[in-house]
């Protein structure tokens, strides 16, 4: 009962952290019709200088880290963006109304990863002085890839069955084998996964400390400040998008993250015990996994899956997922880590 | 100086562009005029690109291709129907323009 | 495949967009599409958004609406002229295309 | 005597200043045709960071504040606000060839307030060790707002007069009555208020002074040098149209920013008096009046008063308001505050 | 209400569209409309203003006039060509549109 | 041989210098087609607090540095600009199926100056180390100007003969006299010339210590590691324009910078036994004569030489000329310095 006035009295209090209250006033601020807008091409390169931070300063860590033990994190990861995937499809399938390929388009999303709640969470523990290994962020492609290969799959190959049955149907033709490295490479082309990538060779290959401690780190948290800021306003707008289809989607978008980011809390238990990986660790994977894919991932899902609603999963996503991950999830599962691990 | 021309204009979500771009060459185009628009159609409220569009790739973008050969502008806007907007939101539509300069078109 | 139709284009500036698109679903346009223009006119120069243009506002989107009903597009000629631009700067003007698709516009 | 030389040289010497400097160069750019711009996005930025950073700022330090104490001056802007607007309805009307409309508008804009001036004036005050209380610049609003909407009311009334004389004019027909808080909105969701009084809100009731030490301080100066090289740029560039309107309009802009700031000082220097009002305050307080609203204001004035020619307002307001408010008055009024409070 | 009127298109480098711009005031044209755009042609691809350029000025830029004056604009599209485009990359054509408040153009 | 291997490990540890390795991150991402850009405008933003920082210092430092010590490096610059395009039309004319125009366009860029590779040289000098005179970096318009003009006086008169001789052609007639102030004013007025030389005016006129400090010094690096990522994306996507084009273009651009460079070296090693040139000052002499024109200076040719093809100079300077120019010629330079000054 403690615990819990004391997780009640730190989740408000975490709402005055400069993250979240970035992230309400946007939606504030959308909400009261304000013209106020961050540009596109700082908005594009505020993501940019966030994900290269956090590649470079977790490639010149892992420089020095034991690889072995990133291996069962990696492999969790994958496990959990599949589960994520296989999880959707069954609830879905069991709700009215929802077309096959929307349910697994969003269930591919919140399988997938976002770049803007893995720097959000960053600072968040930073702030509450709770450590990670600098690797962590790397699991990111590991999640998020499987996710997206998987729900396009699962997707295209429904597509095909429903066709086999009715006969070859009007428009364009789905083909007949999905090209899974097709989706893998254009994952990693995404500008999200290209910056963190890119980032991360940086820091393994090259000697980017100098440019990391005078640039990179000090700009960090203003500019997440101001992502949030556009995430929240992004939140507001879409809600409109989102009440136009079935408000099932609302509903997976609210409760998925925190059931996601459960999984992957469970998983990371295991991997605490096993190979001794960090309470803060498995925070953060809890985390990326309760996240979803705002930015690159929706493309990709575009692509692999053109006949599903893009105001379903993007609805969902933008407006509920990532506030969820963000407001919801980030002090929700470092307090789980607190009561678990102890801290 | 003056020749009849046709102008087809095909509106596409921007990550569709580059497969419209290979479908002129593909059809014979010679060349093509890009320029980001935003709008409302079917679908829903496209932004234009100057406020953050936090989901990438799904602004538009406006192809237009000139051709003296009508026969091939219908192509173009045949095969882009059949092939890239099934799926897809988007617009096609042609006009009769004159150019100059013929032998470029 | 091909079936005619009318383009309406109203330049207008940024702050009178809102306006301009409401006023086009009032009269029934179905969709619109927006490209942000610079240009001279009687008035003066309003540059292109892409330089700073310390006061917001004044810089000018064009807005294409495309119906295949002419009195439909006329009507929002009209009604836009009367309503909007009477004290505003902004152009007006009409073309015939054709369209694919005509059942979406 | 020696107080005037004293001052000479000061203002002097404050063109070699950080904020100055700029401006100045940044007309010279335009002069020569320079074909260096500052891409718009940056610029809306830019703004952005300044007046967020502002606000910010001012809620930190009101939370400890004594509202009583803002008070008098609150109300005191809204009075300077009103008394601009009247005044430049007076004066325009006494001369020639002036349109009612056009008086009022560019009247309206001088009493609303330029945030760019405000950012400057915080600079070049802190450059010369004059303290304020930190809430003086959320008196922005309360004399921006009145402002604009007297002189959008006073247009619209004069010309629904002209209207009853004329017999129905053709033309667009003139609403019945202004909707006043559809004007106190919309300047309130211009972007350089939303981002000001966001600031103010994230400032009082967040706990945002982590991301102001690591980014929003450091970058104040430098992205301050930046806006005043586009100011300076766009008053050399929009000289050419404001040649094209009556003179009239560019001594206006001339002047009414001295006068303007010396009723404000007058005013300030009551509350003073009164409630103890910074002598810091009274100085900025004065170059807000003196200041003129360069960003926000003249879409609202355009759509309240739409029948007047833009040329006139923006001209004035660019070209000559603002670098006198900056160049002129900001010395100016630091130089009156040392005579008057000494220092 | 609509009179039959003559739009002139010129697509042409950055650099170049102030050289446009005069010329289209010394032939009496009362006003244009500027695009940003971005497109292939006989040279290269050319990038839309939206990533980086290393290369400035080598942006296209859309200029597009209307006149109610036929032989105006052929004249416009006639010189420009002779003048501006023998050099450089660029595209010039002609569309019949209908224009509302004539006295404009 | 020492010399040697000791040159070959520190070129190679180079790489990992977060300037080259930012260079070679963004040629690399563009190869595997990553959609990851840096918008315009923040690129050129970049580009003008690069420069703009670089005049800055430069302007401060002149106001005590002996003007006279840099009269005979200006004249060398000038004398390096002028010979760079001799040589580079003696070149071309001797080599098969290059059209006049092109071969002087080309040379007229590599004889003027790239702004990337000068900020570039001097963080990397910075980080070596080595010291030079902060006016060097204002001897960029000496070589630059001059080699653009003379490229296009070159080019104007050639075709002006081949006319005399081929009776009037059809096409834009050939201006009679080339307007040399007219090329040097659009030199100036080019975005990269106007912000070095509104940094140097600052510098050298104003007081701008405090907000080079506060602002421009520290983000500089950071920007700069940024501008390296655009410079290398940029290489690689127009290589293959470059490849639709003569590949003796490809091959001057290769062994042009180092060339050029040397002919700088020797002059400047002139200067450092006649007026105490320091040591860092050639190297960096050496190294803007090793760039060329990447940023303002096509334009410039192109207004020009409208009838050379821009393939070819653009192909050469951006694919392979400046990665040359700051991936080899700056380390390069850097050792030869080591080695004749001693270090
Ligand atoms: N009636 C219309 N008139 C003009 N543009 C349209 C129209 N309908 C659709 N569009 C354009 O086509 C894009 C995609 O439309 P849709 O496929 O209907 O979502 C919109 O964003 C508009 O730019
Ligand atoms: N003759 C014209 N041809 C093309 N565009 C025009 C013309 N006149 C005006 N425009 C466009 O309409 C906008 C507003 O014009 P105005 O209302 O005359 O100031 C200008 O900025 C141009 O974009
Ligand atoms: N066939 C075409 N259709 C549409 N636009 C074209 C065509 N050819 C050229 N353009 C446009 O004109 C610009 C310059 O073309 P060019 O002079 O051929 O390099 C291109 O970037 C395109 O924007
Ligand atoms: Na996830
Ligand atoms: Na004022
Ligand atoms: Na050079």
């Amino acid at each position: 009962m403690d615990a819990l006035l004391d997780f009640a009295g730190q989740f408000l209090s975490q709402f005055q952290s400069p993250t979240l209250s970035f992230l309400l006033g946007g939606a504030l601020l959308a909400a009261f019709g304000s013209k106020l807008t961050i540009p596109n091409p700082v908005y594009q390169f505020v993501v940019f200088v966030l994900l290269l931070k956090i590649g470079m300063k977790g490639g010149v860590e892992i420089r020095e880290a034991n690889l072995l033990a990133m291996l069962l994190p990696a492999v969790f990861s994958v496990v959990t963006g599949l589960l994520i995937v296989l999880l959707g499809q069954a609830v879905f399938a069991r709700l009215p109304g929802i077309r096959r390929e929307d349910g697994l388009a969003t269930a591919g999303l919140f399988g997938a990863v976002s770049a803007s709640s893995l720097a959000a969470a960053i600072v968040m523990l930073e702030e509450q002085g709770i450590a990670f290994e600098a690797w962590v962020p790397a699991l990111y492609p590991f999640m998020d890839i499987p996710a997206l290969v998987l729900a396009i799959v699962l997707a295209t190959r429904h597509r095909q069955q429903a066709e086999g049955e009715a006969g070859d149907a009007n428009g364009e033709p789905t083909p007949r084998k999905v090209d899974t490295w097709a989706i893998v490479k254009e994952s990693l082309q995404g500008s999200a996964l290209s910056a963190l990538i890119l980032g991360l060779a940086l820091g393994l290959l090259a000697r980017p400390e100098s440019v990391l401690q005078s640039f990179y780190e000090p700009v960090f948290r203003g500019l997440l400040s101001v992502l949030m800021l556009v995430l929240g306003m992004e939140a507001w707008s879409r809600l409109r998008e989102l009440k136009a289809v079935a408000h099932w989607f609302a509903l997976y978008a609210l409760v998925g993250p925190v059931v996601h980011g459960l999984i992957a809390f469970g998983l990371g238990w295991i991997a605490h015990h096993a190979v001794g990986f960090s309470p803060g660790g498995v925070v953060l994977l809890a985390v990326i996994a309760a996240s979803n894919s705002d930015i690159s991932g929706p493309p990709t899902i575009r692509a692999g899956i053109p006949w599903a609603n893009p105001s379903t999963y993007i609805g969902a996503s933008t407006s509920v997922g990532t506030p969820v991950a963000i407001a919801l999830c980030i002090p929700l599962f470092a307090a789980l880590g607190k009561l678990v691990f102890g801290g | 100086m003056l020749y009849p021309a046709t102008k087809v204009t095909l509106i596409a979500e921007h990550f569709l562009v580059e497969r419209v771009c290979a479908l002129i060459e593909a059809c014979g185009g010679h060349g093509y005029t890009l320029t980001p628009v935003g709008g409302k159609g079917l679908h829903h409220l496209h932004a234009t690109s100057d406020r953050a569009t936090l989901v990438e790739g799904f602004d538009h973008q406006q192809v237009e291709v000139i051709t003296t050969d009508r026969a091939k502008a219908e192509r173009i806007a045949e095969r882009a129907l059949k092939e890239l907007f099934t799926n897809h939101s988007g617009v096609v539509y042609l006009e009769s323009i004159e150019v100059c300069r013929r032998e470029r078109f």
